[in-house]
């Protein structure tokens, strides 16, 4: 056991932290720190800069720019970019997409989409959820028809996070009806201006739209743009999903948000019940913090650690009980949604209702929280 | 000792239910209502009116049937129970609560009795950015010259600020005190935005802005503010009630009609266990609410401050814990703005505000527990 | 709606605090303001104090002590008593086997068992709980076989609350083992002076001797100590354990705890959070008491209000709650459990660790918390 | 960084896991050695010692073999595991460490020396009657008549107080601050009692009693003693991770085998993610447990007094949860003093004081947030 990081370590976390605080874009920063939306012209900037770096996509195969990093480095990447307000490079395309063509992919598709993908220059949808899945992904019923040597898709994916800015999708589809549900799964690629692929967004109740429905009507998408093997899709969605160990708990963005709320909060943490929620939040922050460190120094191999869902699971309800504390600590102030950027509310009251609102998707989304209570009975105590 | 409703209640319940579910049983409705200004539908407003909703709380003299807070409370909840955007807790129970209270005779036969038949709606300024729930009046001051009362200063949040024929302002008082001022609407600086629950606020702005005393110019009202703000809060807490008994029956439905995994969502029982927690903060909530609710009608000022400090920890607890279960028990739909349940807990969100947050009741009731052995229910 | 009592009520409850405040036995009443355990003796003497009053079994029909009370008078009575330190009617003679045989008895029965009952000439015991069968109840194993007009019962009955102190026991037995498992049970009255009958007393983890297991090897039990039909054991259970609708959540006894700890905790007062805590307890008391006048008001003829289930859950919780609070609040004194009484250490202090481990039963014993969420979930909530 | 044990430590763990569980794998053994006093097995005593255990803290000057914070707190754990009686926490952690601290090589070399060779048992006195996680002596005075010193005043609860040789006892100075002193248990008036987990506990009587000041007479002890206790503390969180680690492992064992309604528990879905919840608890303490051994190994007295605070707070917390949802999810078995459950949950309890309670660590903690940004793991 030891608490210090190795020289190495320790160089490469300066390193990492002067990076994002000196040489990054200010503008995008200072966006996050004061918590407003990031434009999509930030995102795509944001992870070109990263590129360039070569800090978008350290964990891919070092072929197609990754870094053959440790986890703990990985680590340490992410909570610093975080801490500094460095967005973190799209999911979609980073940590989802990416990984499986990496994986899955023959040469023509890794060499066609994964530069691309690392840049950013395609902006990658997901297209997994279905309206009346939900929890259970394997009853989708989006179908896939062979039509020579295309395939003719059909049907409706829901819950597409930021897809009004997606180029492509990467679906699963239903393309043998006659099987066990989960066995009939395959994963296609769909570029998104595709004749029959039509967009309509989801407005959610902080107002905001992030979310959106894409319909498929008789699109057509070329054979050669499956991914792996014909009906092997779910055990590729199975390794998109637990693929991540490093920054399933969003432990440096609620670290940073808790501590922008403490000095936002001025003479409000005079009050003995609200300094002791703060210390009871920073006390759980820190043990979060330290057992996504703990699993990142256990993990090895491709394996996902199965205390993943302890991070899933403790990170979004921490995330949510930062947003609670800002609403209210904002009081009447946080009824201003609304107001106009002179108003004499500040801003951070005045987006806390919405804030704390939108939030509550963190306990649903990518595995619900009951989803990861399951997985930790079931995979880590046996019941 | 009874905690039903008479005939009458049952009836005005049944009556208010039936005009609040036909005009926005369909939550569809009620969202393209809350899209545009005003925020609520006037045709509504005069159908409440009509009903003698509007007037409910007031004299006979002043133009309303002096109906006592259960049948005010009752009105709330019918109305949050279907998220209703008429400003009934705003215009009725708290600025024409004040006027009530404080009016001159002349004043509230001519005020209220215009807010009783619908013609005008009331808002009270009592905020200022940055207040948290005092009613003292700081953030406008009151200047007087001869007969003539200006008002200066900003309030906000102002809800229905931005509709309303005239503003109820608290202010203070150039010889120390708070008064009640009645402002022109158009004589104020307004700004109208959204809140987050669809209905709708404003920042007013008053700069020497002509303004009328309410009663005898120049007496500290602040005894007569802080009990209106108390009521208004137990008021809020009706209406928190019936968004939170919606929220139930809402999570209840989805729970049993709802299939995952090939079954209904009722066959997991770590969610059904959830909803009966839920339940369980409905029905203690329920009953503070209406004890409070019968505080109002038989309690002394202390009374009816501590119970809207009871009711405002109580309800506001209950409804971050059915609010939030509420969403998460139905996963991905309860976060669309299409869907009724979100919003409602946008809806608990707001009220919350309105009760004055349970961190604000607690650390009230907590300077209080020396003073009693124990907190009875009976007096 | 109406807060204040009847004349006729105020009136009632004004002579109910009379009763208790002034003419009870104060030495009884002592022992329980101060937390101290009850002997055998004080509780039998103060239940035929109670019955000489005509307080001990206000609910049973008139003819044999009853009052014909409303239930709001049963439960002015039942606060009162809590409030003023008086110990509650033996529930095992007053609550259950009391209206058991006055419902289901035969007139033999009634005659030979209810004046002892109502007075505790009587001590009754409960044989209901089985090792293996926990909350289900209904797989018990005690068998009942037809020998002559007598049943021979053999079997093991445990979690038998002061069971050292009965005189008789009512328990289901199996008497069909073919049926169905509820269909197949009976309730017989056992004297526990009959050979064969062995009671074992069970140490708790708070050092205290409050339930045992009772073993029956071949206990001969005349033919006319079944209640009711053969075979109806289930019903009649049912009808006991859902009998009760006054003073199922300890409103009054938690509230005079929270008042006794506040009176002992003194200077620890002044911390915020701790007044925090107390306010907080303070006001869900105050939910709880009036929720149970909800349900005294509301209900209506002999079918128990499914709001029960709640009382029982909320209550409990706060119990267990004020008990913690008072561990909280004695501190390193908590460890004084066994000391002498002359320690400096004061008994309430000393009493803390106990009370808090006594008190984790009440959300197992007599219908655990979960079975009442279930009950919530499927009586009142219909899932 | 890392939070795994090397060879040797993992080796050392598996010694003492061996013979703690040879001694009390079967509960019945822990429950009939607690029943009657010292309420230790002093074979046991003699065989930790022969393991090296008892000396593990101490330099190879005092006759111990100089081990850091990982290997004591790994000690402590297993020990938890299976709620050993023995005093290891009381004696070496707490007494021991005092005298380590303060004494003179000669107090150390002998009264250390005895402690890890099994031949004494010693107990730190610096508790009295209302104290609260105080180290500063209150209740004791000391007095000097020349060479000679003598202690007055009553220590309780003193934890083996009764059992132990020596005595380590804090006491106010006649000149201010707060000295160490070691006092003969036989000179001492004491009373032993039960503990609710079974150990022991005395209260000790001082009047005009001699003692030996600990180290140079007379100085203010205060940084010392607090840091100690700190370190004790931290301990006593690894032996409560031990306690709940074995909680957890009950629990999720009893619903994998019992039946009831005719299936295993762990078919009803509300008692598995409770169970889940237990693991989610375990896991964050365990981090903090592990963090705050390294902070005593590698911080200032500052850094270890505010990780004793952190891991005080977190395990407090995890420990009432896990204590009272192994004893829920086991049901009535757990009230029985037979079983091992319930047991552990009353130890849980007592090892709470030992950590100083979340309430006490949390007010502390509270008084710092202003102080700094973030909380880093990480230095």
């Amino acid at each position: 056991m030891q608490l210090e990081l190795s020289a190495e370590d320790a160089a490469f976390r300066e390193e990492m932290r002067t990076y994002f605080t000196t040489e990054f874009p200010q503008d995008i920063r200072d966006t996050v720190l004061e918590g407003r939306e990031l434009s999509q012209e930030q995102i795509v900037r944001s992870q070109q800069a990263l590129n360039a770096a070569g800090l978008a996509v350290p964990h891919w195969p070092e072929e197609w720019g990754g870094r053959g990093w440790t986890d703990l480095q990985r680590h340490l990447w992410h909570e610093e970019m975080q801490a500094a307000g460095v967005p973190t490079p799209l999911a979609f395309n980073a940590s989802m997409i990416g990984p499986v063509i990496a994986q899955f992919g023959t040469e023509e598709q890794k060499a066609r989409f994964l530069p691309a993908t690392a840049n950013l220059d395609i902006w990658w949808s997901q297209g997994f959820s279905e309206p009346d899945a939900g929890s259970d992904l394997a009853s989708l019923r989006t179908t896939a028809v062979r039509d020579g040597d295309d395939w003719i898709v059909n049907g409706q994916k829901t819950w597409t996070t930021l897809g009004q800015f997606g180029d492509w999708i990467f679906t699963l589809v239903r393309t043998d009806p006659e099987v066990k549900k989960q066995a009939g799964i395959s994963m296609l690629l769909i570029d998104m201006t595709s004749p029959g692929v039509e967009v309509r967004p989801i407005e959610l109740i902080d107002g905001s739209h992030e979310v959106n429905e894409v319909w498929f009507d008789d699109v057509r998408v070329p054979g050669d743009l499956m991914v792996g093997e014909l009906n092997s899709g779910w055990t590729i969605a199975k390794f998109l999903l637990g693929n991540e160990r490093v920054g399933v708990a969003p432990v440096g963005a609620t670290k940073r948000a808790l501590a922008t709320l403490k000095r936002n909060a001025g003479d409000l943490l005079d009050d003995p019940l609200t300094r002791a929620r703060v210390a009871e939040l920073e006390n759980e922050l820190l043990a979060l913090e330290l057992t996504a460190l703990r699993v990142v120094a256990h993990s090895a191999g491709g394996e996902p650690h199965p205390a993943s869902s302890v991070l899933k699971l403790k990170g979004t309800e921490l995330q949510q009980a930062v947003s609670q504390l800002a609403l209210d600590l904002a009081g009447p102030g946080s009824l201003a949604y609304g107001a106009e950027d002179d108003s004499e509310v500040p801003g951070w009251a005045r987006r806390s209702a919405p804030t704390y609102l939108n939030l509550r998707k963190a306990s649903i989304y990518g595995g619900s929280n009951e989803i990861q209570r399951q997985i930790i009975a079931r995979t880590i105590l046996g019941l | 000792m009874d905690f039903t409703y008479d005939d009458e209640q049952t009836a005005l319940r049944e009556a208010v239910r039936g005009l609040a579910t036909k005009a926005y049983g369909s939550f569809e409705d009620r969202r393209q209502v809350v899209a545009q200004a005003p925020g609520f539908d006037e045709a509504q407003w005069a159908r409440l009116a009509e009903m003698g909703v509007l007037g409910l709380p007031f004299s006979e003299d002043d133009g309303g049937v002096a109906a006592g807070p259960v049948e005010i409370g009752l009105v709330c909840q019918e109305l949050g129970r279907v998220l209703a955007p008429e400003p009934f807790l705003a215009s009725v129970v708290h600025a024409g609560g004040l006027v009530a209270a404080a009016g001159s005779p002349e004043q509230r036969a001519d005020l209220l009795g215009r807010l009783a038949a619908g013609e005008i709606v009331l808002a009270a300024a009592d905020t200022s950015p940055g207040d948290r729930w005092s009613a003292d009046g700081g953030g406008v001051t009151a200047a007087q010259d001869g007969e003539a009362w200006t008002l200066t200063g900003v309030r906000d949040p102002v809800p229905n600020g931005a509709r309303a024929d005239h503003l109820v302002v608290t202010a203070l008082l150039p010889d120390g005190g708070t008064g009640l001022f009645v402002v022109e609407g158009s004589a104020a600086t307004r700004s109208d935005y959204a809140v987050i629950d669809g209905s709708r606020a404003a920042r007013v702005q008053l700069d020497a802005t002509p303004a009328v005393p309410l009663g005898e110019p120049g007496h500290d009202l602040r005894p007569t503010i802080a009990t209106i703000s108390d009521i208004t809060r137990i008021m809020g807490a009706q209406q928190a009630l019936g968004v939170m008994q919606a929220q139930v029956a809402s999570t209840t439905d989805y729970l049993k009609s709802r299939k995952q995994f090939g079954v209904t969502l009722n066959s997991f029982q770590a969610l059904t266990f959830r909803a009966a927690d839920m339940y369980v903060s409905l029905e203690l909530a329920h009953s503070v609410v209406d004890w409070a609710t019968m505080v109002v009608g038989s309690g002394t000022r202390a009374d009816i401050a501590s119970a809207a400090d009871r009711v405002g920890l109580q309800v506001s607890r209950a409804a971050r814990h059915i609010g939030q279960e509420a969403i998460q028990l139905h996963g991905g739909i309860a976060m669309t703005a299409e869907y009724s349940v979100g919003v409602r807990t946008a809806h608990l969100a707001v009220l919350e505000q309105w009760l004055g947050g349970a961190q604000h009741h607690l650390t009230r009731l907590a300077a209080t527990v020396t003073d009693h052995e124990t907190v009875e229910a009976l007096g």
